[in-house]
């Protein structure tokens, strides 16, 4: 059993229109800039995206959008140093937005990972986003039913992977991806370098192989951030 | 039919040993398949992956990728599997803790889980955790082990000790789960659940399908032919 | 009472700097507790901590005992805090994903949050995500840290720019969360929130309680002495 | 700031009768054998024990049980090797217990630290081990409530910590601790070794220090295994 994927083209061709897609990052933290960037070119539509923000600038998930690409996102946060891209669609009608607080993003989408259908959190309590979601009382104090989240696919950004797709993280890199992981039906991960089964310390794996469906090594991975200060543009 | 002064149950000509049924659903087992065995009976079946295929063992205490045994006296008593045994780690092994393991149960994760029974309903319902009432109940992972996995499977004996039927109409013990067997391995044959169900799939050449039926306690339906359950000597 | 041509808020003799504010709430956080800083202002807080106090700042994008931004060209962009900004490690640091990091937040292991706000009520009813219905809503984790924090504090002018209050009896922008607030450090005083009211704490010596009180939306209250709101010069 | 405490019998000195106490370990892996002594010397009673089992043989919880200390166990598994200290007592009716499937063992524990006061899972539904609980359907299909479990006192056993109280762990003996770690109101590890803060490699951090009070160095810990086969009894 391998679950190396030779390209980043290869690694999203299983990606169709209207798909619900998780895309592991915190702004440009741990983003799978060259898996996006392939999608992109793969040219899909009507793709319902989970991410926390909603892309920066005119490269990853902005690009998605500006491509037009993008139906709906799920985000805690779609602002940027540069949102056009989100921004303008958004206040043409054209793209649409469910705004979730971070914590119970993080918390739907292990829910989804971890087989729980539903559960309560404090978070929004008698806030305009608990609006038409269930109300729980427990020892006194109120609560707002979430749903979990999942995704046909979710493809995100780590930084070893050994051959069983077992992987570790890059600092704060971590953030959404490992949860992301968990949701989808099937997982793909950019690594900047796969190493053979036994390669990652049993004890220092963070996302178990069982979570990921195929890996690919970009050895120089982009940062979001130089890319937007550097005025690059994908299209 | 065949008739015989000795029920067929207790003939061994006509009836696979354990290592056997657990070998027969270790066929089944996909290369690159996560799956979890129950303690006891079904961790006979890591034994029997065939060539050319590896299976990737979890156990809820925390490991994937587990091995065999160690030599006795070269133990590490942190290293254990669900049944408190101790283990090796293959390459590639990974350590998580109980909510994440239990995450990949119940988050569907798995791709087989083979487990034992008391007796497994035509409904899919399973009873595999207590025969009654009394005595100190004990549940462990059982509950969480037949929600998630693709596949649920049961490797048992076709029938009890004393000859009573495990594969039931309903389940007269306390459930582990409702709905949740798809296939079952028998001493005897090969068995899916479906549509509330038992469609028969495989059995010992040397008995007949009447035979089959009178030790089942729910009929038997046919879904295009029954194969021979061919198993080898063990 | 004091009685001037310039209204008191626009007086920059009686109102703290937002550093003075900052430095004001960075008092009260003891050696060793946890903390979150909201985006912004709240993030100079770092900067005042006590001779020999040591706080331990959680970002609730996965960093627990983080420190300044590196020099410029020695950002590591995988390093960011929740403002997207580039930060470094102190010793002892540690990395987890979001789920775990608001179990700390949701779970209240945190000591103390601060964050800004447009409006506090005095039922601790907190406003800082949005003003309005219009433009792109953006609410990120707000709503989460001001649920599990032990104190969930606000730091703030006293008043709007155009001179009015902030705090209110009650919000009249989108809540952030209901009956959160537990303290409130403004540019002209330090007030508590105790049983849907405002208990009045300290305040500048250079102004009057009925100036201050002039100031604010709703009553506040005095529970035993109120102390001057003694600040260095920043 | 140092969270080091200087023996096991300090570390559990906050620990009174009648409290919920959490005690890692799975069987004997990761058990913290010495702090469950420290324990048992102190001598509280009426306590009621979080574990996933209810001891083995006449050592660590199976000697709390001897020993009186014992009101209620809330565990998966009531039997081991040699479970006559619980089985004695549970069938004289001299103690108490709560069945709880283990994923929804670990779950519960980790909604009680993750601010989650109730969840949903299919595990159990339809057995007796529901009977009481709501039932909700999503999806079409059927769940079970559960809601969080918390304790005021967790005593773990981790390998390495830090003096910020950051936690790794030995092997599978992981298994229910970072979960226990932060359901408590107040958490002690017992520990191979103490480090100094910068000891612990931030991406190796199973536990971070956030959700542990106190760390003892306990350098040559106990194994339940050994010492039962051993055939040693505390008392």
């Amino acid at each position: 059993m391998d679950k190396t994927i030779g390209s980043a083209a290869e690694a999203v061709s299983g990606i169709e229109n209207g798909m619900t897609i998780m895309i592991g990052g915190f702004g440009g933290s741990g983003a799978p800039i060259e898996l996006i960037h392939a999608l992109i070119d793969k040219g899909v539509k009507n793709l319902t995206v989970i991410n926390n923000n909603a892309g920066n600038g005119r490269i990853g998930i902005a690009a998605m959008i500006d491509a037009g690409m993008v139906k709906k996102m799920i985000c805690s946060f779609p602002r940027s140093s540069d949102p056009r891209a989100f921004t303008d669609r958004y206040l043409a009608g054209e793209i649409e937005l469910e705004l979730v607080p971070q914590g119970t993003l993080a918390e739907r989408i292990r829910a989804g990972g971890a087989g729980i259908p539903a559960f309560y959190t404090p978070t929004a309590y008698g806030t305009e986003l608990a609006n038409g979601k269930p109300i729980a009382e427990f020892d006194g104090r109120h609560y707002v039913q979430e749903r979990w989240l999942k995704a046909d696919v979710a493809i995100v950004k780590a930084h070893l992977a050994d051959t069983y797709g077992n992987l570790t993280y890059n600092k704060a890199g971590r953030n959404f991806n490992p949860l992301m992981c968990m949701a989808a039906t099937r997982t793909i991960a950019q690594v900047s370098k796969i190493v053979s089964a036994g390669g990652i310390d049993p004890e220092h794996v963070v996302t178990p192989g069982i979570f990921v469906d195929g890996v690919v090594e970009i050895p120089n991975p982009q940062q979001e951030e130089e890319l937007i200060r550097a005025g690059v543009a994908y299209a | 039919m065949t008739v015989d002064a000795q029920p067929i149950n207790t003939r061994d000509d006509i009836k696979l040993s354990n290592a056997q049924i657990a070998w027969r659903a270790a066929q089944d087992i996909a290369d690159g398949a996560y799956v979890n065995l129950g303690i006891g009976f079904p961790e006979m079946v890591a034994r029997y992956q065939p060539p050319g295929r590896q299976a990737i063992f979890h156990t809820e205490n925390g490991i994937l990728n587990f091995g065999e045994a160690p030599p006795p006296g070269e133990e590490d008593w942190d290293l254990i599997n669900a049944g408190k045994k101790a283990v090796t780690l293959k390459p590639g092994a990974a350590f998580f803790h109980h909510a994440d393991s239990f995450a990949m149960v119940r988050g569907g994760h798995l791709d087989v889980a083979i487990l034992g029974a008391y007796q497994v309903a035509q409904n899919g319902d399973l009873a595999n955790w207590r025969v009654g009432a009394k005595g100190v109940p004990a549940v462990g992972g059982a509950m969480d082990l037949v929600h998630g996995a693709k596949q649920v499977c049961v490797i048992t004996e076709h029938v009890t000790k004393d000859g009573k039927p495990k594969l039931v109409e309903a389940c007269t013990f306390p459930l582990t789960g409702v709905g949740c067997i798809t296939r079952v391995y028998t001493s005897h044959a090969v068995i899916d659940i479906q549509d509330d169900r038992f469609v028969l799939r495989e059995k010992l050449a040397a008995m007949s399908l009447e035979e089959l039926q009178a030790m089942t306690g729910a009929r038997l339906h046919l879904d295009g032919s029954v194969a021979d359950l061919v198993v080898p000597q063990l």
